[in-house]
């Protein structure tokens, strides 16, 4: 199984972008660092116990797939959109959603426009190979526009050609709009557009068939999430682990029940997870949050406690 | 032409000539694609004779030298060499050509390799010599040819004289019984036409086996014990030096004879 | 003399297969084959597998799904509801575009930059020599890349155009802008009556060759030279220019103009294209240059000497005795370098031009899924054009090749 | 005329003059170089102002630029120039891609073994012992670069001595059964026997170097690995397809010609696309291997089909009688090939083996297209560092330097052979 | 040296001397770079006149001939040919070139055109002739040198010897009143040296002024009516050739006809 060949490798093989800002990215040592590089390093916790055994396997939109389908990596944490056809025709399956994205605009403030249908006649970058082309195309279709798109491989080009005005719109997930607005040296010289013209739930994903490995995957993922929910930090989690008088926090941190032999993983699978990073709010704020340059509000991605959508099934 | 070789005394008598078959050639036809180049040749040499094939150029000559060491497959007929016919068996072909020696025209030595090299290439890969006998016996017919210092040169450093003489050397390395030689000399300047013959001289002086396409007629009076003349693909007349080149039976040798020595 | 018996007659032995020159070819071949098969049997075989076991065996029925996304640069009609097909086929045609554009100019710039790397000017032979030496020794990819970044950041965007402060003009009376989305100039609209000077255009064209024609058998005849060059372009602007304005200036512009985010109307050359176009066409131009510059270089010295000493001048030498000679030199690596023009115009995708890379093997495979049926087709494309090439290059190096003896 | 005198005899001979000061110095190259004519003197002026511009635009650029700064907005209030700071922290990453610090050493170990290893054939003064060396390398540079025992790529190498043992052990008995066995031997050590043997080895003698996995590997040294790699590999490969294209034997010329021309037909790119996406389908179900070691694989078939070209030249250059000699001694095909044609055809071939290897690596470059970290691949990863957020000429220029220089050396170091060959050959 | 001319009876006394200066060269110098390759040449050409020059090698014998035809540019002096002097004026260069005619060692003919095309070529775009007159006058000339066979053919499928006949018939075609030869026959085989010192003689014959550089030391005794010979630069000595060979004044020609004639 995926479990077995992952422990006997002592490392987990997981696949990222070639670089996108505050989701993956190596640093000069050559780490990789992100929002999507925590969820691996979490998994990795989890079943070797070191968050640092993992063997970062950089994807394009083209090779992401084939990647996890051949086997190449095990783990895709690669911003990717789950939907239907990914799931069920290119048979994956997606653990959950580590964030909840949609597709927006970017323009500049003295381009005069407030609304994605005044955008008739304008230029739009577009990073390719995701869903993007699609939705953009049914989006102007729908409203009865024109508009003259301009497909880029990666962030970086794509960023370049925005800034240098060779297009009107920067179009991507909306996430990924704020975090390239945030480097920009005149940010507040750009605005995302109100409109959001998809829905696009980012998450991990695995293959089809090894129902153990995706369960520790969405478990791991669902840890996090319920960390955050119920309190446990990387400041705390020693105390916690402990055992407190709270039978959810107890069975998480593997203190109580046996949720760990189940999956396969040691007791404390969760606490290693958790102890990586921090809990999902921490690594949030650490790679993405409104005090890193990148400076996302949670939004959408708030707990669903605090009015958003991340919502972690009960550990019981 | 010139008749360089004459000023050597020979002592014809130690040439001998036996009744054993060196090689028997029977009704042999080659075609190039639709150009038949050999018409019905039959020939028989024996062993320790010397004979020298002319005729005009495009006649077959050389065509006819490399089929016997099978350098051209012919068509149709037998030949025989040693006792071996050649067919396409390629133990037989193996057998033949080491038993068959050749020099041709442009001396064909390896660039890449010295002398020495050149010489014992073909022992130590082919017969099997360790290095160092293949190295003695080199050195042996190199100082028969008289080059033995030239030894660790490349050939591109020595004359053509001196190259064809290592071809004939390397040839002999392998110990042939039969040696064929392919214009040897064409292509060489008149002083060096002269070691070469003087060197073929001496092996025919020791009974080896020789076929030689050549028009250094002087050669031919002096060493051959049979002329073949050829033309179109046949074998016109063959005769013993003397009586072919004073007295020519057929018109073409006749023609041939005029052009050649009255030049 | 011994009396030589018959051999006896041979009869087939398993090991004549091996020792036999007739039989080993035969024998070699077989294995070869067999093995051959053999591989590709078992490639076949585990793609299929492979294929079935993800639900997705070999079919080329997605070519007729919708494709659902845009393409900005189309020769033909396309939008995101026609199918993907169709999209491959606008991509094609942009990669035959750009490989077009690119070989006609690399050509040019290739020829200058040999000819004058060559000149006896001292300072423009180093600097064709920096040229060519820098574009040679650096991935063509980079280049692609680099010029992609210069266009777009060196050229102002429209938005400079605009207002009474602009701080972009546009070119030879507003007819021209260079932005860094790429080029507008003006389109020719034919209007009626514009046949008629179409017509004396393409008339004007049969004249030319008739009148070249004419020429070459006055001069057999008479032996008089005319200056053929300077008439046919006489021939090939004149009438033309004269029913144009006989016609009522039947065929207009259409300029460009500033509107809304962009210029609209005029043909609008999108940076992408240009970017690769101008990389394709530096990069080839540099290995043409050499090309060029090694083919006159092989003319020996002692051709333009004996040329002169016959009394033909400069230009004439060049055309009746150098060029002639040296163009067999020239042209069947210059073909080569067109076919690698071609090849390399696949990294289009670096720039998100829109060509058969771009569609049938980027967002088509993307959206599809269908890996092996994408880059199949792709390779198969790229396969018939390369051989088309080469088809003609053969064809021209038997035309020309040299008579020996 | 008779009556005219035309004897003359010099008496004494004149001695040599001055050139006239039109003939000599400064002014007359100055003359004849720039300013012959006012065409050239209308390009001399030209190209100044060019140069000029030229310089006038890069110079401030290049000189007024800050080497000292942690991100480029840091640089950006420093220096108008460029930031090469960039550079500075990161030219470790481009030129050993993520490869551990303190195993550095290996790397730079195993390109100052492989300048070793080409060098008897580069040169022709190395002893010729040295090609010993040569054809162990491609071990020894594995294990350097991706560590692990020493004896799983020992015993691989091994099965072309098993193979050899083999084959030399049945000729004697039957030469039809050696040829089938001595490969077969081979095949079978690779898949039973390498592995476990290796294993047993290791457990006595461990020879083990800390592994480096391959999503390691990058920048330059993943360029020269792939580059060398495919060079290495596709020049036996490449030796084969051409003696195929020349053969006699249909089918066999048929399925090399048929290759060669697919391959030199298709750009590199598809290729890559092959071996990042479809090269798995092509293999049992559950293989799965390295990407690096895909790209090698499809890397080296393309430069396999060039470099068959190349050899190919070399084998036309060669005389007939060559063949013929070889022929008339006795020699095998086999034999004659490896001891008389390969030597000189392939010395003739070394130039354009040289071009096909500039090409090669720099076609490397594509392989970021696939997500491959090279030095490109780096440069948009290192742009995705928000602290470098948007740096571009400083990275491209860098890249560019590195590769001009590697392949500039390298043409001139071929055509300083080519000229050798011209000469020195025959 | 090659005596081959000599089987041919020339009549001297149809070889005319007229008293017509064709060339005129007065105190020219010449350098390459700061190096002095002629040095204050004189000489006085006549018209029927044929000279031979001869000396060693690099002493400037091409390079006189060269300026003669403005091939290359001398830099003090005059040089007045058939009374046009050599300037850079175009015109005069025009004028000289199609007034001298030039032969190669290394014949240098157009090899992507025919012998005929080759022969016209220069006739049609610079004499402006019309094509069938200029094949006619073509024709005319290889019939002289012998050729006229080969006439469409390329210059490739040709031997030396031939190859050099059309190249001076390419000459002829301009119709030249001067003849300038650099070696014609030193890139030959001999027997092919014999064909084109026949077809100068020839010319000789016919009274065309000629200059030719050779060693042909027995052409130059059968047709020249001054040998002249040049060593550093410079005329050292000129004669008719009996008394040049047979009793030369200067010690340097002595030296060079010594190491020529003996060898
Ligand atoms: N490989 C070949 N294919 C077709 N025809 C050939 C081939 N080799 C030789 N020939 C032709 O066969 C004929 C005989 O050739 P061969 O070389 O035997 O003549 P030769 O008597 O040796 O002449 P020479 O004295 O010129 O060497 C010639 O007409 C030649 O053109
Ligand atoms: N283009 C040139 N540049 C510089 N020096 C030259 C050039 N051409 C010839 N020379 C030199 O000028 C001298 C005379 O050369 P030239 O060719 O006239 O000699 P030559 O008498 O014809 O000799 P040969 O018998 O070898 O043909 C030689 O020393 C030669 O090296
Ligand atoms: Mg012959
Ligand atoms: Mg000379």
């Amino acid at each position: 199984t995926t479990l077995e060949d992952v422990q006997a490798a002592g490392v987990l093989k997981c696949g990222v972008t070639t670089g996108l800002v505050g989701f993956a990215a190596p640093d000069a040592n050559g780490n990789w660092e992100g929002f999507d590089v925590a969820v691996c390093r979490a998994v990795a916790a989890a079943v070797l116990g070191d968050g640092n055994a993992v063997e970062f396997v950089p994807t394009t939109g083209k090779t992401r797939f084939t990647a996890l389908a051949s086997g190449e990596v095990d783990l895709l944490a690669r911003n990717t959109t789950w939907t239907f056809s990914r799931d069920v025709d290119l048979k994956f399956t997606f653990v959950g959603i580590n964030y909840y994205d949609g597709q927006g605009f970017l323009v500049r403030k003295d381009l005069g426009v407030s609304s994605a249908k005044e955008l008739d006649g304008a230029t739009v970058c577009i990073q390719t190979g995701t869903t993007t082309e699609l939705n953009l195309a049914d989006f102007f279709r729908a409203n009865g526009i024109s508009y003259e798109p301009v497909p880029i491989e990666t962030n970086a080009e794509a960023q370049q050609q925005y800034l240098s005005n060779a297009c009107d719109v920067y179009t991507t997930d909306a996430s990924g709009l704020a975090a390239t607005r945030a480097t920009f040296e005149d940010a507040d010289a750009h605005m995302l557009l109100p409109e959001i013209i998809s829905k696009e739930p980012l998450g991990p994903l695995v293959r089809h068939g090894d129902e153990q490995w995706s369960d520790i995957a969405r478990w791991t993922l669902n840890a996090l999430i319920s960390a955050e929910e119920l309190g446990v930090t990387s400041a705390n989690l020693s105390e916690m682990a402990k055992g407190t008088n709270n039978p959810e926090i107890n069975r998480l941190m593997g203190t109580e029940g046996n949720l760990g032999e189940m999956l396969g993983l040691e007791a404390d699978w969760a606490q290693k997870a958790i102890g990586v990073a921090g809990n999902y709010g921490e690594i949030f704020e650490a790679n993405i949050g409104e005090s890193t340059p990148i400076g996302l509000a949670r939004g959408l991605n708030a707990q669903w406690t605090q009015g958003g959508l991340i919502y972690s099934p009960p550990f019981r | 032409m010139t008749d360089l070789a004459t000023d050597r005394e020979i002592d014809r008598s130690q040439m001998q000539v036996s009744d054993k078959v060196a090689i028997q050639i029977t009704d042999m036809n080659k075609w190039y694609g639709a150009f038949h180049v050999l018409r019905d040749i039959n020939l028989t040499v024996y062993e320790g004779e010397r004979i020298v094939i002319c005729g005009p150029s495009g006649s077959g000559k050389s065509t006819l030298i490399r089929c016997i060491n099978r350098l051209e497959e012919h068509q149709k007929g037998q030949i025989i060499v040693d006792g071996t016919e050649l067919s396409s068996d390629l133990k037989n072909i193996d057998k033949i050509r080491s038993e068959v020696g050749m020099c041709f025209q442009h001396f064909n030595l390896f660039p890449h390799l010295t002398i020495l090299e050149n010489c014992t290439l073909a022992p130590i890969w082919v017969r099997k010599t360790p290095k160092k006998e293949a190295e003695e016996i080199a050195m042996h017919f190199l100082e028969k040819v008289k080059i033995p210092d030239q030894a660790n040169k490349y050939p591109g450093q020595l004359s053509g004289g001196q190259q064809q003489r290592v071809a004939i050397a390397r040839s002999l390395c392998m110990k042939p019984r039969i040696m064929l030689f392919d214009e040897p000399t064409s292509a060489l300047d008149p002083e060096m036409i002269k070691e070469v013959l003087d060197t073929m001289i001496e092996l025919a002086e020791e009974g080896m086996t020789m076929l030689c396409v050549t028009h250094e007629m002087g050669f031919a009076r002096q060493v051959a014990n049979r002329v073949i003349f050829m033309d179109a693909g046949q074998i016109v007349e063959q005769n013993e030096p003397e009586p072919f080149f004073n007295n020519p039976q057929s018109d073409r040798t006749k023609l041939f004879l005029s052009q050649i020595l009255g030049h | 003399m011994t009396a030589i018996t018959d051999p006896p007659k041979e009869t087939f032995r398993l090991s004549m297969l091996l020792y036999d020159t007739r039989y080993r070819s035969l024998t070699i071949q077989v294995i070869a084959l067999i093995c051959f098969m053999l591989v590709i049997a078992w490639l076949v075989d585990n793609a299929a597998t492979n294929l079935a076991a993800l639900g997705k065996p070999l079919s080329f029925g997605f070519l007729g799904e919708i494709a659902g996304y845009d393409i900005n640069q189309r020769l033909i009609e396309y939008n995101s509801q026609m199918t993907h097909g169709r999209a491959a086929l606008v991509g094609i045609l942009n990669t035959l575009l750009v490989a077009l554009l690119g070989c006609i100019t690399a050509t040019i710039i290739g020829v200058f930059a040999g000819v004058l790397r060559l000149s006896n000017n001292w300072i423009v032979a180093r600097i064709m020599s920096v040229y060519v030496e820098g574009f040679r020794n650096v991935p063509v990819l980079l280049w692609i890349v680099a010029i992609f970044a210069v266009v777009s950041e060196t050229l102002p965007a429209p938005r400079a155009f605009r207002g009474d402060d602009a701080t972009a003009h546009m070119l030879i009376n507003d007819s021209v802008a260079l932005t860094n989305r790429g080029f507008y100039i003006p389109k020719p609209i034919f209007e009626s009556g514009s046949m008629i000077v179409v017509l004396t255009f393409i008339l004007s064209i049969v004249g030319i060759v008739f009148f070249r024609k004419w020429a070459k058998a006055r001069q057999e005849a008479t032996g008089e030279i005319m200056p053929v060059g300077w008439i046919s372009l006489a021939i090939f602007f004149l009438p033309t220019l004269f029913m144009f304005y006989i016609m009522g200036r039947p065929i207009v512009l259409e300029y460009p103009e500033l509107a809304g985010f962009n210029f609209k109307g005029g043909i609008h050359m999108r940076n992408s294209l240009i970017a690769l176009w101008l990389a394709l066409s530096l990069y080839t131009g540099a290995f043409i240059a050499e090309t060029v510059r090694s083919g006159i270089q092989a003319v020996s010295k002692g051709q333009t000497e004996a040329a002169g000493a016959l009394g033909l001048r400069g230009p004439r030498i060049m055309r009746l005795v150098v060029l002639p000679q040296a163009m067999r030199v020239i042209i069947p690596p210059m073909i080569s370098q067109y076919l690698n023009l071609t090849k390399n115009s696949s990294l289009a995708i670096a720039v998100g031009y829109m060509d058969a890379t771009g569609t049938l093997g980027g967002i088509t495979l993307n959206q599809t899924g269908r890996e092996m049926e994408c880059v199949l087709l792709l390779m198969l494309f790229y396969l018939i054009t390369s051989l088309a090439i080469s088809a003609v290059m053969n064809w021209y190096n038997a035309a020309v090749k040299l008579k020996e003896r | 005329m008779s009556e005219m005198d035309m004897s003359y005899v010099r008496t004494e001979m004149l001695p040599e003059q001055e050139p006239p000061r039109s003939q000599t110095g400064a002014a007359k190259w100055l003359r004849e170089n720039l300013f012959s004519g006012w065409i050239n003197t209308i390009l001399t002026i030209l190209s100044l102002a060019f140069i000029a511009l030229v310089l006038h635009e890069f110079l401030p650029w290049i000189f007024d630029s800050t080497w000292n700064a942690n991100s480029l907005s840091e640089c950006r209030e420093i220096a108008p120039g460029a930031c090469w700071a960039v550079i500075k922290e990161r030219w470790p990453q481009l030129l050993y891609g993520f490869y551990p610090e303190e195993l550095r050493w290996r790397v730079n170990l195993s390109f100052v073994l492989m300048l070793v290893a080409i060098a008897p054939v580069l040169f022709t003064g190395v002893p010729r012992k040295l090609l010993w060396f040569t054809a162990a390398f491609p071990v020894l540079g594995y294990w350097l670069l991706w560590g692990g025992s020493l004896w799983g790529p020992l015993m691989a190498l091994a099965g072309f001595g098993v193979g050899a043992g083999v084959y030399a052990a049945i000729r004697p008995v039957n030469n039809l059964a050696a040829l089938i066995a001595g490969p077969l031997a081979v095949v079978i050590w690779w898949l039973a026997a390498a592995g476990p043997v290796a294993g047993l080895l290791a457990g006595g003698v461990p020879l083990m170097l800390e592994p480096v996995p391959s999503s390691k590997f990058g920048g330059f040294s993943l360029s020269i690995i792939i580059g060398v790699t495919g060079i290495a590999f596709s020049l036996p490969l490449g030796i084969l397809l051409a003696l195929g294209r020349q053969s006699n034997l249909f089918i066999v010329k048929a399925i090399c010609v048929g290759f060669i021309e697919f391959i030199r037909g298709v750009p590199l790119i598809t290729l890559l696309f092959v071996a990042s996406v479809l090269l798995n389908y092509f293999l049992p179900p559950g293989t799965s291997f390295d990407i690096i070691l895909r790209v090698v694989i499809m890397v080296t078939l393309f430069a396999s089909a060039y470099m068959a070209e190349v050899v190919r030249g070399g084998l036309a250059a060669l005389p007939r009688g060559q063949y013929e000699a070889a022929d008339a001694l006795g020699l095998d095909y086999w034999k004659a090939q490896r001891l008389i044609i390969m030597p000189q055809a392939l010395k003739i071939s070394i130039p354009n083996i040289v071009s096909t290897f500039i090409g090669l690596f720099k076609d490397t470059t594509l392989v970021s297209i696939i997500g491959l970290l090279d030095p490109l691949g780096l440069s948009t990863a290192i742009r995705a560092d928000t602290n470098w957020n948007g740096i571009v000429w400083e990275l491209y220029g860098f890249i560019a330097l590195m590769f001009f220089i590697f392949c500039y050396s390298m043409s001139r170091y071929s055509q300083y052979l080519e000229r050798k060959l011209q000469t020195g050959h025959r």
